[in-house]
């Protein structure tokens, strides 16, 4: 292992990482309590607003022709960025063995699932006749009508399908073992439960023996998945001849974003959630800080790609493309643009210093812009794009209702609420891969060859 | 009455009723479940089966337009016994088959929901109830009976066997008829009187004209007939094989007229008449060939020096040179007379526009006097029973087919002086301004529910009959005029007719008999499948100058109030006298020249809105001595900055839920003060103060600029004439790929396309196409109005147009050019459609076919498989695609507007893209009948709502795989280019480059 | 319930070199059907145990395999079954089914890996062998199947390998 | 490769299944063989046992397409010419009617009501059976002419045989269209029904 690693070795004892992970189940505090409340608000705003949707239709919200896809689309796509980070966390890092993913990732994937549960909404929510969504699946119907799967549209179901299949299955046999370990400290009613959910987990060798090869295989699988669900995202953009979506860099740049915006959610979840959970000495600095580095990187290529759309856009001389990104800095929706590359290319500039990088205030409080920043960047894409189009005269700009916060409010909603009381059922760090870096007591001196 | 007779009496009518709303065909609300599957429930057959009556298949017959004086011929589509659609009547020489959009919706007249159910009795404290026809017939006959001589009626009918009976109904009584239409002519024909001894309405022939020179008159919009005016210009202006007229527009304003001008000059209101004076000055003494007795007028005229009225009008004298000159070269013809610029030196202008006419020996040529073009009585008649009225000389006033209410000035006090007659009688079906303030309220039948004829010109007798039952519980006003002519008696018993229509068989069995035709029955039935008498017009008569037209003379216009601007009401295009403001297809019809929909609105130049520092869509108050108004502002470059313009035809105090309280009257800032016998409409000026609120303008425009981006092209007439293509104009094309990169990739365009031999595509398919030749568009937007009533269009409203959602399949996108440091300004039109792409790329971002391409080159949209993702809407780069973001069927057709919808047509649900089709139930249609006939589609056979109504024949439609087709061949036109063609998504739609006059000089 | 359970000897160890110990000299003296229980995989166990990789990659292969062709399947013969043209682009476009292709192989091959574990776990149950809760928290446990008469045997090996708690199941 | 095929496999059933789910409703294959065409004798009593929906008049298909041999169109005659198939005026009914007052009390007093009605004036509201989404254009003439005189009852069953008409198939289901259209070899474009 490396030197960095070894510092930073988990102290405590198994039994004491046993007994602290399984303290924080169940948690009554105030906070804990309050935030709980306060999503589940959330959550009923945004279902209110989906039954009028559901009654009058989609022209409550703002939409503005040719502003077809607004604030739902931008908070879908933002949702399944936000998904990426936990993935990433949690399989790219386990295949390279890096050590200070094990105390988070167990976060970051519970993270990802019900962020993709999320986004998974917004497919329904956003259509016209919604109750007709399934017609996007190719099921077998008297009509014999099956769906184009040349449409990126369709990608999109089979990718955030799999998605988020593969990523809850992911959570889900990480779990096991320590669902395993919650039941044998537990009792009563909720050990039946938990005795249930370990599907029989005693930890036996053979158990072990194929356990952490499917693991691995998981994390080999997920690994091109994460990659390639934003990239499929980015090409319903992409794929499309609108000035302003037409780029080839978008799936790269789409990624990095959404590997950017999901470290940002993750500091905000994790930094008020090691609070309430008292996990302090569990989650640390020492984690922090390297997700910030992630964040940097992450940060800087869109940095990049921000500058690269400008460059082709002149380059390409094509006059649409070109008005569109001017319009983007200096047309109505300036503002909006600005968000977007201040908060994405120059606030992540910032960990640069590992004083900032550690100060788990500042983290905090950078990560909100990172939020709205990223949800800004899909609202620029989106919409700027869609008013400026090839026909000047068909020109529109949107004016968003409150059917359109409704709905993104509501999203956040449902997110947290699932996000708080698997927070409270279920181990929220991973129990079995920390005590596998923790070296058991040996009878006689010395280390083991 | 024997059953024979009873037929006579009644043709029709019982064969005529409508199958109630649960019909096969689903009529009304029914029809509304479009893409839902709602099914009907009961089936209800006719009574009597009818041999002309085929559920499913429609009907025609032919009829009249009444929307305003043209008199066009219509054609009117039923179906299960239901009129739905209105075009013109080929064989009619005004319109031919095509008809303007306030003709087409004479249909929401006749389906408005505002229409009454019944006769209405006003009680003392001013409510209206509902009574009986016998009451009301009864009530009326008691008042006139005992009214004795002073019976007055006005009425807006125009010349027909109805007036004729009016003539004689009030003749007999001894009372009055004033005929008032509100633009009337009357500068124009006191203009002829003066100049030329006889006081008619010439035609003017737009169509021989080589240079057309428009003194601030809209010929394309109301003066005249705006068909039959845009049919010859289309003719003389729009481009065809090296010839093409010179259109000159000289006016305050550009208007959709001056949009479609060569030359537009802005120049100072009332000055029209010293600049054509000075014209013919410059032409009398430059020109030998003049007629004969032109030469008297030298001397009156050498008066008027182009330098003089350039002071006049601010347009520089050599200009005035030039255009005297090229008129004078040229088949010309000069319009005045406009609604737009009728000030109170308005016959001046017009005597001036004659001179003019006459020095160019247009007079006779494109300027022919037949005596045929009916007129009413003046805006002086109404004045002098307007005086009657004050002095309480009137018993029973019954006002027809007018409303002075609305279409006369407050500051005259029309309405307080109407309240001093005895009883108002008043025959709106819908009631209106004057409709309201009538003691007793007699609804009219629609004049597709009734029997009349109108002679709107020279040698035209054109025939109304009912196409279906009454909507509502109308009476004809001819029958009730009889019936009460039958229970007074006394004066009135010569009218013994049983009924108006038996009144008109009697006036026809004359025509017939003085035409030699003996079997009345089958001279009948041919007139009336005809839809009337259309006979060669009869030659002109051979007019001199009266002694009057020495009397020419020039005298700078009284404007009242000394307000920094001119005051320019002006009659909108789609309201015309304010009767189109309770009919949302023309209230959502985009106003051809600031595509603002629902609204009044002040037309301000850039530069007085810079000096004001007021934006677009700032709500200002304007003040004349007469009134105030308040509307928001839209900055226009094409109104002179001295000028504020404000468009007529809103600001009804009733007229229906769609007319009541929307907008304003421009009327109100005017003064019925005039000079001779017209109402000066450009007479006041104004202040005008900012209120610093803000109102969102209903307009269609986002960005009036193209940008670079070759949307409307254009070309100058010289490159035309060499037969260059617009890339050519534009310095050619330069292609970025190599010879065998761009071989490469049309090679696997081929390949790709080899591989699309599989089911239904198999085979020899036509590939539906159209042309739209810019050089003839006006922008008329008649083809919009069209293709709402052919495919159910739901109009959405104003709030909805604010936010971008009208629904309109066909836009007429207008385009700025020019007009910023100093160049000149001018606009461009092109009708933007569904472009049915081969590489649509609308069609496979659907992910679930609802967007895909038929065998034969159609871009089909289903809406029910549609689930509204809209990425279709997203990836048009056209724009063209409409999405039904809430339930506008079900929200805005009320009872009975439903009647109405196309059965052939889905109405779409809420919740479903659409767009437009190139009318596939007109091309199915036309295929089942071919099939049914075992016969191939001929060319021609079918044709889209839109190329069908369009006066210009702008639009070409037909199979662009068959090479003798017009639209393939059209297709091969230098001036042909297809809007984007960079992307490379291969259009069906060809678009023919505008031509445009300039620089030759 | 107990006599259920299989016969054999628990042993619970602290020390995880006491228990590979134990685990050698077991199998040593032929006791090679041990189970070991712990809380968190333990190379050195591993190594003592000397199992072969496990086979659970084989059912990732298959199913990857089985979701490209299922995905390729499923989008041409879907596009052919009704041909509907769009975009002027061929019927059965393979590069937009690529990615269908490609999404499907990765939720098979999920889906495969995890019923492979599921099934190879469940081919060597553990339900009826003695356990106790100490081996998800911090001991090691060994359980050694074998008759009543070889338990004593097998204790004392334990005994002597340094095991914390012996107990026996009969 | 097997994989493959087993995925083909899967596919095929499916779409099977499918096809199979939509083409059970059966077809009218003809008169069988020396079955009389002679009508029971009914009142308007017995409609309630009679499958279908009860109409304010009980109108016997089965002895007039049945007994007495009537070709559809006779009444129907819309559909020969017309995508509607329209439903017959009470004129038409009086055509035979004026002079047919019927074999026995029932039918008396069926043809009574008729009577009245036309010289009511009102019209009779049939209750409708078969009615398609009106987003479907159904062009009943083409098929009228494609299909011939056994057309009608391709769709509509065996009315000849109805003493009170029912549905026989689901017509509405757009499964019967395409089957057939598949058997036939006739277009499949949406947009031939669809607009």
């Amino acid at each position: 292992m490396t030197a960095i690693a070894t510092d930073n070795r988990p102290t405590q004892t198994h039994a004491e990482v046993t007994r602290d992970v399984v303290a924080t189940l169940g948690t009554q505090s105030r906070g804990y309590t309050l935030m709980l409340f306060g999503a589940v608000a959330l959550f009923l705003v945004g279902a209110l607003t989906f039954v009028l949707l559901l009654k009058d239709g989609l022209g409550l919200a703002g939409y503005k022709s040719p502003v077809m896809w607004s604030v739902y689309i931008t908070t879908f796509v933002f949702w399944v960025g936000i998904g990426h980070a936990g993935t990433l966390i949690s399989a790219i890092l386990f295949l390279f063995r890096s050590p200070w993913r094990t105390a988070v990732y167990r976060a970051t994937e519970a993270m990802t699932v019900f962020a993709v549960m999320t986004a998974g909404l917004f497919p329904i929510i956003h259509i016209g006749r919604q109750w007709v969504f399934y017609w996007l699946l190719p099921y077998p119907n008297q009509r014999f009508l099956w769906p184009n799967f040349k449409s990126p549209l369709l990608w999109d179901v089979f990718a955030i399908g799999t998605y988020l299949t593969v990523s809850t299955t992911f959570l889900v046999v990480g779990l096991v073992p320590d669902i395993a370990a919650v039941r044998d400290k537990v009792t009563g009613w909720r050990k039946k439960v938990y005795t249930l959910c370990s599907l029989g987990w005693t930890g036996s060798d053979n158990q072990w023996r194929h356990y952490t090869r499917g693991y691995l295989y998981l994390a080999a699988l997920a690994t091109p998945l994460v990659l390639s669900v934003h990239s499929v995202v980015s090409w319903d953009f992409a794929m499309s001849i609108v000035p302003g979506w037409h780029g080839t860099i978008f799936a790269p740049y789409f990624v990095a974003g959404a590997i950017y915006s999901g470290v940002g959610m993750v500091f905000t979840l994790l930094i008020p959630l090691r609070k309430v959970l008292h996990l302090e000495h569990m989650i640390t600095e020492y984690h922090f800080d390297n997700l910030a580095k992630l964040t940097l990187l992450t940060g800087s290529i869109l940095f990049y790609a921000y500058a690269m759309e400008y460059f082709v856009a002149w380059y390409s001389g094509v006059a649409a493309e070109q008005t569109t990104f001017y319009l983007r800095a200096f047309g109505p929706m300036w503002w909006a643009g600005w968000t977007m590359i201040i908060c994405n290319a120059f606030v992540s500039q910032l960990f640069w210093f590992k004083k900032i990088r550690t100060n788990i205030a500042a983290l905090f409080v950078i990560s909100i812009f990172i939020n709205i920043g990223m949800w800004f960047e899909r609202y620029v894409i989106i919409v700027s794009s869609l008013g400026n189009d090839h026909l000047p005269f068909a020109w529109g700009q949107l004016d968003p209702t409150w059917a359109d916060w409704g709905i993104l409010a509501g999203s956040f909603g449902w997110f947290l609420m699932y996000f708080l009381l698997f927070a409270r059922t279920f181990p929220i760090v991973a129990i079995q891969e920390i005590k596998e870096m923790i070296p058991m007591p040996r009878k006689r001196a010395g280390g083991h060859h | 009455m024997s059953k024979e007779t009873n037929e006579e009496q009644r043709p029709g009518i019982d064969r005529r009723q409508f199958l109630t709303v649960a019909g096969v065909a689903g009529v009304g609300t029914a029809a509304l479940s479009g893409c839902s599957t709602d099914r009907i429930e009961k089936l209800v057959p006719y009574m009597v089966g009818d041999e002309d009556h085929v559920p499913g298949v429609a009907t025609w017959y032919a009829s009249t337009c009444t929307e305003c004086p043209a008199g066009c011929s219509l054609h009117v589509k039923t179906r299960e016994a239901r009129a739905i659609k209105l075009e013109g009547n080929p064989d009619s020489p005004i319109n031919g088959g095509s008809l303007c959009a306030r003709g087409q919706a004479g249909l929401q007249g006749l389906y408005n929901p505002g229409r009454l159910l019944g006769p209405k009795r006003r009680d003392a404290d001013g409510s209206y109830r509902d009574i009986t026809w016998e009451e009301a017939i009864a009530e009326l006959a008691a008042q006139v009976g005992s009214a004795g001589s002073d019976v007055h009626v006005l009425s807006g009918a125009g010349a027909g066997s109805f007036t004729d009976l009016l003539t004689e109904w009030v003749g007999a009584l001894g009372g009055s008829l004033v005929r008032y239409q509100p633009f009337d002519n009357e500068a124009l024909r006191a203009a002829n009187q003066q100049v030329f001894g006889r006081g008619d309405v010439p035609d003017f022939a737009f169509g021989k004209a080589g240079f057309i020179l428009s003194f601030g008159t809209d010929f394309l919009e109301t003066w005249q007939g705006q068909v039959e005016n845009q049919r010859g210009f289309a003719e003389s202006h729009g481009y065809h094989d090296g010839h093409m007229a010179k259109h000159v527009y000289l006016g305050h304003r550009m208007d959709l007229t001056g949009m479609n001008a060569d030359e537009w000059h802005p120049t100072h209101p009332g000055s029209d008449a010293v600049v054509a004076l000075a014209m013919a000055n410059v032409i009398l003494s430059e020109r030998e060939r003049a007629p004969a007795d032109a030469g008297t007028l030298r001397s009156v005229l050498a008066a008027f020096t182009p330098e003089q009225a350039s002071q006049e009008s601010g347009l520089a004298p050599e200009a005035i040179r030039r255009i005297a000159r090229e008129f004078a070269s040229h088949k010309s013809l000069a319009v005045a007379g406009g609604i737009g610029s009728q000030h109170r030196g308005a016959v001046e202008a017009c005597a001036a526009v004659n001179i003019l006419n006459y020095v160019s020996g247009n007079v006779g040529d494109t300027v022919v006097f037949r005596g045929g073009r009916p007129a009413a009585d003046g805006y002086g008649a109404l004045e002098s029973l307007a005086s009657e009225l004050d002095a309480g000389r009137v018993a029973v006033l019954i006002v027809h087919d007018a409303n002075p209410v609305h279409t006369v000035p407050a500051a005259t006090g029309f309405a307080d002086k109407m309240a001093k007659a005895g009883f108002t009688v008043s025959t709106a079906s819908v009631m209106d301004d004057t409709a309201s303030q009538a003691d007793l309220v007699l609804p009219n039948l629609h004049a597709l529910e009734r029997w009349d004829d109108l002679r709107p010109a020279a040698g035209v007798q054109a025939l109304m009959q009912p196409v279906m039952m009454p909507v509502r519980d109308g009476r004809a006003t001819g029958d009730v005029l009889l019936e009460v002519a039958r229970t007074v008696g006394g004066p009135l018993s010569g009218l013994d007719a049983p009924s108006f229509e038996a009144y008109l068989k009697q006036r026809w069995s004359n025509i017939a008999a003085a035409r030699g035709r003996t079997d009345f029955r089958v001279f009948w039935q041919e007139a009336l499948g005809n839809g009337g008498l259309f006979d060669e017009a009869a030659p002109g008569a051979d007019v001199r100058l009266a002694d009057g037209a020495r009397r020419i003379g020039f005298q700078r216009p009284t404007f009242d109030g000394d307000g920094e601007f001119v005051f320019a009401p002006y009659p909108s295009s789609m309201l015309y006298d304010g009767r189109g403001a309770n009919k949302p297809w023309l209230l959502e019809n985009p106003d051809p020249v600031t595509k603002i929909t629902w609204q009044s609105w002040v037309e301000l130049h850039p530069d007085t809105a810079a000096s004001l520092d007021v934006r677009e869509g700032e709500v200002v108050r304007l003040e004349s001595p007469h009134g105030s108004l308040e509307a928001p502002v839209y900055v226009y470059q094409g109104v002179h900055p001295g000028v504020v313009a404000t468009p007529l035809g809103l600001g009804h105090t009733a007229y229906g839920q769609y007319a009541e309280g929307r907008g304003v009257n421009a009327l109100d800032l005017v003064s019925g003060e005039d000079g001779a016998g017209f109402l000066p409409y450009l007479s006041a000026r104004v202040t005008l103060h900012k209120t610093r609120r803000y109102q969102k303008l209903a307009k269609t425009e986002g960005n009036p600029r193209q940008l670079g981006r070759g949307i409307a092209e254009a070309m100058p007439f010289a490159a035309a004439v060499q037969g260059q293509t617009p890339a050519e104009v534009h310095g050619g094309h330069h292609e970025v790929n190599t010879e065998r990169e761009v071989e490469a990739i049309a090679g696997w365009g081929e390949a790709q396309r080899e591989r699309l031999d599989k089911g239904d595509y198999q085979g020899e398919h036509p590939n539906w196409g159209m042309v739209v030749d810019l050089a003839r568009c006006t922008g008329c937007s008649a083809c919009v109005t069209a293709c709402y009533a052919e495919n159910n269009i739901p109009f959405v409203g104003e709030q909805e147009v604010v936010r971008g959602r009208e629904m309109s399949w066909m836009r007429i996108e207008r385009y700025f050019e020019g007009g910023e440091d100093g160049e000149g300004f001018s606009t461009r039109v092109v009708p933007m459609m569904c472009q049915h792409c081969d590489n649509a790329p609308c069609e496979p971002v659907c992910p679930v076919f609802a967007a895909y391409h038929t065998p034969d080159g159609l871009n089909a949209q289903v809406y029910n498989r549609c689930v509204g993702t809209r990425y279709c809407g997203n990836n048009c780069p056209y724009k063209v695609r409409y999405y039904n973001w809430l339930a506008y069927p079900k929200l805005n057709f009320e009872e009975p507007l439903p009647l109405q919808l196309n059965p052939d047509v889905t109405v779409r649900a809420r919740g479903v893209m659409e767009k437009c089709t190139f009318c596939i139930q007109r091309i199915r249609g036309a295929q089942h009948q071919a099939a049914m006939e075992d016969r191939p589609l001929q060319d021609g056979e079918v044709t889209t709502a839109c190329a069908q109504a369009c006066p210009s024949g702008a639009i070409i439609f037909g199979d662009q795989h068959d090479p003798g087709s017009r639209v393939a061949q059209a297709a091969e036109d230098h001036r042909g280019y297809h809007i984007l063609e960079d992307l490379n998504v291969r259009p069906s739609v060809t678009y023919l480059a505008k031509v445009q006059h300039g620089g030759e000089h | 319930m107990a006599n259920a359970m299989t016969p054999g000897v628990l042993g619970a160890f602290v020390h995880v070199d006491a228990a590979t110990d134990a685990i050698r000299a077991l199998r040593a003296n032929g006791h090679t059907d041990l189970t070991v229980y712990n809380a968190a995989p333990n190379h050195e166990i591993e190594e003592a145990l000397e199992h072969k990789v496990s086979p659970v990659r084989m059912f990732t292969l298959v199913g990857g395999l089985t979701g490209c062709a299922a995905g390729f399947a499923m989008t041409i013969w879907m596009s052919l079954d009704w041909p509907l043209l769009v975009g002027g682009k061929p019927f059965d476009s393979v590069p937009p089914y690529t990615v269908l292709a490609f999404e499907l192989t990765i939720l098979f091959g999920a889906l495969f890996t995890v019923a492979g574990m599921m099934i190879l776990s469940f081919l060597k149950p553990t339900t009826k062998l003695m356990y106790d809760e100490k081996f998800t928290d911090d001991q090691i446990g060994i359980f050694v199947p074998c008759a009543p008469g070889a338990a004593g045997g097998v204790e004392e090996v334990m005994k002597r390998a340094g095991s914390v708690e012996v107990r026996h199941a009969s | 490769m097997r994989k493959l095929v087993l995925a083909l496999g899967v596919c095929t059933v499916l779409a099977l299944g499918a096809l199979a789910f939509t083409s059970r409703s059966a077809v009218w294959q003809g008169p069988a063989p020396g079955d009389s065409l002679a009508a029971p004798t009914l009142a308007a009593g017995d409609t309630a046992g009679l499958p279908g929906p009860r109409q304010p008049i009980f109108f016997r298909h089965d002895i007039h397409a049945g007994q007495y041999k009537m070709q559809c169109q006779y009444c129907h005659y819309a559909a020969e010419v017309s995508q509607e198939p329209g439903m017959p005026s009470s004129q038409t009914c009086m055509g035979c009617h004026l002079v047919i007052a019927g074999s026995d009390s029932s039918s008396r007093a069926e043809i009574a009501k008729v009577r009245d009605a036309h010289n009511a004036g009102e019209a009779i509201e049939w209750t409708r059976i078969h009615s398609l989404a009106r987003h479907a254009h159904f062009p009943h003439m083409r098929h009228v002419k494609a299909m011939g005189p056994d057309a009608c009852m391709t769709c509509h069953g065996d009315v000849a045989r109805m003493p009170q008409v029912f549905k026989v198939n689901n017509v509405t289901n757009m499964g019967w269209c395409i089957t057939c259209h598949l058997e036939r070899n006739v277009t499949r474009d949406c947009s031939a029904c669809h607009y």
